[in-house]
């Protein structure tokens, strides 16, 4: 096996164990019902986390995320109060709107060489502002289509709903495998991550990639937006406040290293569902403070990261030894 | 070059910046440079701008030197959150002054510890480390005010807050003779140099003989110490500690302050006062805000322009246009564009 | 006729100029070069050879000058553009992506797709058939940084022979590779001049100038001191041409050391890691030079590494002066008086950023601790007794060592080990990419150094210079010591065959 | 014994760890099993809270909605698995067919409250009022500032000079007081203080001091929430009212549902909590004492 794969497989394998002790303590954990609230709960993270793991592979980091997501659903929901389009055409809208805020953000960052992590963040600060300056009160969306995207789901046995946006997390996930592995913006992201000065010299485009990294995590950022607005029905100005830490983690529990060049969009879908995890084990236990669950929380982060790390060290150690 | 001259034009940048926005401030409110006491204290807005900016400016001298190594901590606010729940705890179970500071400042080099351990000796990333203690950190400091508010009314501590020495705010003082104290302590030692060498290159640094890891964990202990003198300074101040809101967000701050002071976050070269100097930048700018009159909606707008705009003025691509335009000096070395390839 | 001055060259440069701040390090220097020849352009460390290049494919924008290909007028924008133009270039230092699995570092921009999609098997299956010109069977989905240096570079070599569609830059190409490699490398050169590419080829090894080139260039402090014939010059005219004076004594003309007696200063028994080196038994006396021979991978870097602590020894140990030692850490290592100098300049030497002089002082102020800071005035001294002492090219102590040359950033490497005046010093491969007069004042240092009973252990891909200043020689195959030759025993012949001795023959 | 599970938004201010306790405390008191779960200030976490409460199959659940909007699809959810919902202290914009009830108070009107105690007390002097909001966004801060504006329209001897977010919290409160007294000639111009919580109130109220100035004499200080700490300005002179918003919503919410669960009583949709006035006149050492061991 290659030996690239060893993190992902920790993770997984983590994972299982996990959600084997889970079942052991609470039955009702296997039930269809979480593993579809698994899907559809994480789905705006999902989609956002693959973005961010492009722009971790590059070496990079996107702090806007979260409040492109918030800006996203308060833009659809003043959109389809105050005018009579399509929300087909507002979501075109909209992507086009946050593509182009991702590209500009990579377009500072790449002609102005300067550091991501302070661009973002002062893309964050300005998707959130201009949020506010649409609207500060959350705004309920009402249109028949909503309706008809938020029952369109698949009831599987046991009650459990697979959902379209659960559904569409998948979909996203394939579509960022393909394009990291299979095509030629994918190789130069991990190009760009594994050292911009050579990628330079061996002929990348290293600016054309990274406005299209920054790019493409504006354009997820903006469907995760959608998606949020067909999972709550509405547009709320402080919405997914620090989602984009949310998406570092899962990111990094799914073995990508945030120094860039080596990742894998599977590992961030683990990462995602690792977390979920974590939270739909605190809810049905269900006897933890406020504070307890903050630092259950964490001590389950640490855990899982330590626990990965031994797995691939252990392992590694024994492919040395062996051969 | 002297080395007065060579650090004046390492920090003319930050320091131009500084004019700049206490400039555009005194524009919009000509009453800013107004100072009287009262109390006993000085009292004006460039007043305030220091004693509110004294927090993140102490966030920031640990900061600086973890990013120096190409690290990160993101659990400073948590950190300052725990350390004033300690002060805020030993002061009202009647430990005495001192011996609560020992206890809320020992908290923070536990702190530190931890990270550093973490990422020295587990090779945890530094980022995902820190969040660790970021996410868990707060949930500790609720732990030890179960959540509400923890008030005191111990004049000794208040004074850590709202005291002043020579009418000149405590907040201010601890700030400045820490960040001289760690400068004095990282450039009479060789410490700043071994460092820069740590976050330049890592393995290059261990093969050469330093001592990595610990220089690594006394790093992040030592933000873990600037973090809790911030907490003390925020518990004092609302003479009470505040688990939930306690450095709230502050991380973020602090780092920025970082970066406008120059400091690559991949690490390397740093300059501590040029990071407290961002650290007043930033400062200047939130107060400004505040003085302005502007609603509060358009607040993150206006900050995330102003953050733009000095980073855009302070970026290398412009420097190096900026340095062609004003011929007067060619040899402007160290803006010019780095490479590592021979 | 390849160098028929009447043609119109495929390449040519005018009055190119580069000036960096403090430096000028290309000044108005012309260059041509013909379809079907192979150019050498040579010239002492920080000369402006990699400059050069750099200015043209683009790499760096150049300050002045003209680039003409094929009489038109071009102005790469940067290495895409270069490529386009049908120019491949190996950059000085290996220029791959570590991250990379090898095949993806050869195909990079070049990937085979259908439907848009990359072809992985296709891809896999090309970079397996690339590779195999070059006689390297490798695993080639694993990452580049899986394999040496040596290997990296020769992928580095196919990837620019693949994007060459009329001229190759080669940039130092040979600085660590074996004969073999290196015979294997001029096949291939020889092949393409014959397809017409021109060829531009930069090394420091004259023999092998004399072997491949065509014509020469020879570059001194950014300017151009003349292009030749290569059949017309000479062997010292050349070194004049290059160091703008005579050299005393070039590496091959010197007596052999004195021998060492005694109690040997260190002794090794048993050392070895599984999976890296098997156990080996070592015994080092003071002032002695022990060269350690080997082909690529064969573990001569895994020795080194585990002699100081880099990878942990899990069997075995050592013992110096009589009595145990710790050899766990570098830092323990450096305690016990040993410095290490690597192989890997890029990634495991330089601190790029910092000064000549913080790089200098570097492991001394290590070892002193950092409570004790060596006074700047202290540091400056140490570092510009060694800019003179090893000729190092920089404009003053306090340029940042990863602006120098690449020659200049490996003396700098030595002279931080040298400042630390350690009791036993591992080179590894140090004269990699000087050039002839500091290789010559390299060699002489070593002998020096042991004269004053320093103990070395020297890796080298330079038969000959082993030959001349080891005592003994350890030769290392599949790692394993497979051979210690002493005295007489050491010449190039004996070590090539026990270098390729097969197995039944290797105990001995 | 029933299970229910009990949604809470976070721990952001003294009041919400009120509240956690006395429901908690309530809970215990009815023998009810309560899972609790604490969604960071996150309305997702809240939504996936109610989603997995459903796949336990609860009995019934609370929920303190961060944010009126967007629940609709997962109370139908919890509707179809007949498991009932009470609202606690806020409201949700859906169809009311969704829920059992809501327990809580009146944002707007508590603004109102406070808003009128200030033209009552000024009784047609001029008076420049300065406004602490809360988060930039959030319904509380939103209504309330609503209701006070409402209270104080027609009355044009109150003037609303400045009004800046403070966060809800004490830190931000002093923060942006120093900077509104700063910004009005050294505080000579204010003549009152409205904030949004008592938290802020407290923060202001130091910064007013250490400007020389009197909190509850030379500005009036006026909050909402009721804690403690605001009981003890008040008894020092430094705090002239607060509005009460009782922390114990888990109270009538779990009679409601024990009424609904025995005869399928249906309570009325809204449960009004009082917004009763505190002045300095109620004996503020009293209920201070009283309120200081609650949990705030
Ligand atoms: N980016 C840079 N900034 C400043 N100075 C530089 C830079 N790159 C090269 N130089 C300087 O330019 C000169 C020429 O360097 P160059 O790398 O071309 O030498 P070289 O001939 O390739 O030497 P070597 O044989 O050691 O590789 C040197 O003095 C070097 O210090
Ligand atoms: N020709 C090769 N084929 C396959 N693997 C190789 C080859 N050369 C080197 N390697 C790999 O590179 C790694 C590094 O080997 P090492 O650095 O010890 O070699 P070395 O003897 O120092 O040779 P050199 O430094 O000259 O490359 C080895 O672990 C080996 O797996
Ligand atoms: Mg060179
Ligand atoms: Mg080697």
């Amino acid at each position: 096996m290659n030996s690239r794969l060893l993190p992902l497989l920790a993770t997984l394998v983590i994972f299982l164990a996990a959600y084997a002790v889970c079942y052991a303590q609470y039955p009702a954990m296997l039930s269809t019902r979480v593993i579809g609230n698994l899907l559809t709960d994480n789905a705006f993270l999902g989609i956002v986390a693959v973005g961010m793991t492009f722009v971790i592979i590059s070496g990079g980091i996107d702090l806007s995320v979260g409040s492109v997501i918030a800006f996203s659903g308060v833009f659809i929901a003043v959109m389809l109060r105050d005018t009579g389009l399509h929300p087909l055409a507002v979501f075109a809208a909209l992507l086009v709107l946050t593509t182009l805020f991702g590209a500009a953000m990579g377009g500072v960052i790449h002609y102005l060489e300067m550091p991501p992590f302070i661009v973002t963040l002062a893309g964050m600060f300005l998707a959130r502002g201009m949020a506010y300056v649409l609207s500060i009160d959350s705004v309920p969306i009402t249109h028949e289509f909503y309706e008809v995207l938020q029952r369109s789901y698949w009831l599987m046995p046991g009650k459990g709903r697979l959902t379209l946006i659960g559904g569409m997390m998948l979909v996203v996930f394939l579509a960022g495998i393909m394009l990291a592995h299979r095509t030629r913006f994918g190789t130069n992201v991990y190009a760009v991550g594994g050292g911009v000065q050579t990628a330079r010299l061996m002929g990348v485009p290293v600016g054309r990639t990274t406005v299209g990294i920054y790019a493409l995590s504006g354009f997820l950022a903006g469907l995760a937006g959608i998606v949020f607005s067909i999972y709550t029905s509405a547009g709320y100005s402080l919405a997914t406040v620090g989602v984009e830490l949310d998406a570092i983690a899962a990111v990094v529990i799914g073995g990508t290293l945030l120094t860039g060049g080596s990742g894998f969009v599977a590992g961030t879908l683990i990462g995602v569902l690792i977390m979920g995890l974590i939270q739909t084990y605190i809810i049905f236990d269900g006897t933890l403070s406020s504070w307890w669950t903050k630092i259950l929380i964490g001590m389950l982060l640490f855990a899982f990261i330590v626990l990965q790390k031994g797995l691939v060290w252990t392992s590694g150690k024994r492919r040395a030894a062996g051969g | 070059m002297t080395g007065f001259k060579l650090l004046l034009r390492r920090i003319l940048p930050q320091l131009i910046t500084l004019a700049l926005v206490v400039g555009l401030i005194s524009i919009m409110f000509p009453g800013f440079f107004e100072i009287s006491l009262a109390n006993g204290r000085l009292y004006g807005s460039p007043v305030d701008i220091f004693n509110r900016g004294a927090p993140v400016a102490l966030l920031a001298i640990g900061m600086t030197l973890v990013i120096a190594t190409g690290g990160i901590d993101l659990s400073v606010g948590a950190v300052m959150a725990i350390c004033g729940a300690v002060a805020a705890w030993g002061i009202t179970e009647g430990y005495g002054l001192l011996p609560t500071l020992l206890m809320a400042l020992a908290a923070g080099l536990a702190c530190g510890l931890w990270n550093g351990l973490l990422v020295a000796f587990l090779g945890i990333q530094p980022i995902v480390a820190t969040l660790i203690l970021m996410v868990a950190g707060r949930g500790i400091a609720q732990l030890i005010t179960e959540g509400a508010i923890l008030t005191f009314n111990h004049e000794g501590m208040i004074f850590f807050g709202s005291g002043s020495l020579l009418t000149v705010p405590t907040p201010i003082i601890i700030a400045i003779l820490t960040g001289a104290l760690v400068t004095l302590i990282v450039r009479r030692s060789a410490l700043g140099m071994l460092i820069e060498a740590i976050g330049i290159n890592f393995r290059a640094s261990t093969l050469a003989g330093v001592n990595t890891r610990v220089l690594l964990v006394a790093v992040y202990m030592t933000s873990g110490l600037c973090a809790a003198l911030a907490g003390i300074i925020a518990a004092a101040d609302i003479r009470g500690a505040d688990a939930n809101n306690a450095g709230l967000w502050l991380e973020l701050d602090a780092i920025l302050a970082v970066v406008i002071g120059g400091t690559s976050l991949l690490g390397g070269r740093f300059s501590l006062i040029a990071s407290l100097i961002g650290a007043l930048i930033i400062q200047a700018v939130n107060t400004g805000i505040l003085l302005s009159g502007f609603p509060p909606e358009f607040n993150l707008i206006i900050k995330a322009v102003i953050i733009l705009i000095i980073l855009v003025l302070q970026s290398p691509r412009v420097r190096t246009v900026l340095a062609f335009l004003s011929t007067a000096r060619a040899d402007a070395a160290g803006q010019e564009k780095k490479v590592v390839e021979p | 006729m390849p160098h028929g001055d009447a043609r119109q060259p495929l390449l040519h440069a005018r009055g190119v100029r580069k000036i960096f701040p403090g430096t000028i390090a290309l000044d108005g220097v012309d260059f041509s070069l013909h379809a079907g020849e192979v150019h050498a352009l040579l010239g002492e460390n920080g000369a402006g050879k990699s400059t050069l290049i750099k200015c043209l494919t683009g790499a760096y924008r150049r300050d002045g000058g003209d680039i003409l290909l094929d009489g038109e007028s071009i102005d790469p924008k940067g290495t895409l553009d270069a490529q386009a133009y049908g120019i491949g270039t190996v950059y000085q230092e290996v220029n791959l992506l570590p991250n990379l699995s090898v095949a993806e570092n050869l195909s990079l921009g070049h990937q085979p797709t259908r439907f848009g999609m990359i072809s992985v098997r296709a891809m896999n299956a090309r970079a397996r058939e690339v590779l195999s010109q070059y006689g390297l069977d490798i695993d080639v989905t694993r990452t580049l940084d899986s394999y040496s240096v040596a290997v990296q570079q020769v992928i580095a070599i196919a990837r620019a022979v693949m994007l060459s569609g009329k001229v190759l830059i080669l940039d130092e190409p040979t600085a660590s590779l074996d004969a073999h490699e290196v015979k294997m490398l001029f096949d291939v050169v020889r092949s393409l001049k014959e397809r017409g590419l021109g060829i531009v080829f930069i090394s420091h090894f004259l023999d092998q100038i004399f072997e491949i080139s065509d014509r020469l260039t020879v570059l001194r402090n950014g300017q151009l001191v003349g292009t030749e014939v290569t059949a017309e010059i000479d062997r010292v005219r050349l070194i004049n041409m290059m160091l703008g004076r005579e050299l005393e004594h070039e590496t091959r003309a010197h007596g052999k050391l004195h021998e060492a007696a005694g109690d040997p200063r260190l002794v090794f028994s048993g050392f070895g890691r599984k999976g890296r080196i098997e156990p080996f038994d070592l015994s080092i006396h003071a002032g002695e030079v022990i060269g350690v021979a080997g082909l690529l991978g064969s573990g001569r870097t895994e020795t080194a590494e585990v002699l100081f602590g880099v990878a942990h020894h899990d069997s075995g140990e050592a013992r110096q002066d009589g009595a145990p030692v710790s050899l766990m850490s570098p830092r323990q290592a450096i305690k016990a008086g040993f410095g290490f100098c690597p192989e890997d300049r890029k990634t495991d030497g330089v601190i790029a950023d910092l000064s000549v002089r913080e790089n200098i002082a570097l492991a001394l102020q290590a070892r002193i601790g950092w409570m004790r800071r060596i006074p700047d005035r202290e540091q400056k001294a140490m570092a510009n007794d060694y800019i003179r002492k090893l000729d190092i090219r920089t404009p003053d102590a306090e340029k940042p060592v990863g602006l120098l040359s690449g020659g200049n950033q490996q003396k700098v490497m030595l002279a931080r080990w040298l400042v630390t005046n350690p009791s036993f010093l591992i080179l590894d491969e140090p004269t990699r990419g000087i050039d002839v007069g500091a290789h010559a004042e390299i060699i002489r240092l070593i002998e020096e150094l042991c004269a004053q009973g320093m103990s070395l252990l020297v890796i080298s891909s330079e038969l000959d210079e082993l030959v001349a200043y080891s005592h003994r020689v350890i030769v290392v195959r599949d790692r394993r010591h497979v051979a210690e030759l002493a005295g007489d025993q050491i010449t190039t012949g004996n070590m090539v065959r026990a270098i390729a001795a097969p197995e039944r023959e290797a105990v001995n | 014994a029933q299970t229910v599970g009990f949604s809470q938004i976070g721990s952001e201010s003294g009041w919400r760890a009120a509240e956690t306790t006395l429901t908690l405390q309530q809970a215990k008191e009815r023998g009810i099993d309560l899972k609790f779960a604490d969604a960071q200030q996150k309305q997702e976490n809240q939504i996936k809270a109610l989603r997995s409460f459903i796949a336990q199959g609860v009995d019934a659940i609370l929920i303190a909605p961060v944010v009126a909007t967007g629940w609709d699809s997962v109370l139908e959810e919890a509707k179809e698995a007949e498991i009932p919902v009470i609202l606690l202290d806020r409201m949700v914009d859906s169809s009311k067919d969704l829920y059992l009830t809501a327990v809580g108070s009146d944002l707007v009107h508590e603004g109102s409250v406070a808003g009128q105690w200030l033209v009552d007390t000024l009784a047609g002097k001029d008076c420049n009022v300065v406004e602490l909001q809360g988060t930039t966004g959030s319904s509380p801060a939103i209504d309330r500032k609503n209701g006070f504006e409402q209270a104080i329209k027609g009355h044009d001897n109150i003037k609303l000079i400045r009004s800046q977010t403070g966060d809800f919290t004490r830190t931000k409160g002093k923060e942006v007081m120093e900077s509104f007294l700063k910004a009005e000639g050294g505080g000579k111009n204010i003549c009152a203080l409205y904030a949004h919580n008592d938290d802020m109130a407290v923060g202001a109220i130091q910064a007013i001091k250490e400007a020389g100035l009197k909190p509850g004499s030379d500005i009036l200080v006026v909050s909402i929430d009721a804690v403690p700490d605001i009981f003890q300005a008040m008894a020092a002179g430094e705090a002239n009212a607060t509005v009460e918003l009782t922390p114990n919503m888990a109270g009538p919410a779990f009679d409601a549902l024990a009424a609904y669960m025995k005869d399928g009583t249906m309570p009325p949709k809204f449960i009004q909590t009082e917004s009763k006035l505190y002045t300095q006149a109620d004996d503020p050492q009293a209920v201070y004492e009283q309120k200081k061991d609650l949990g705030y």
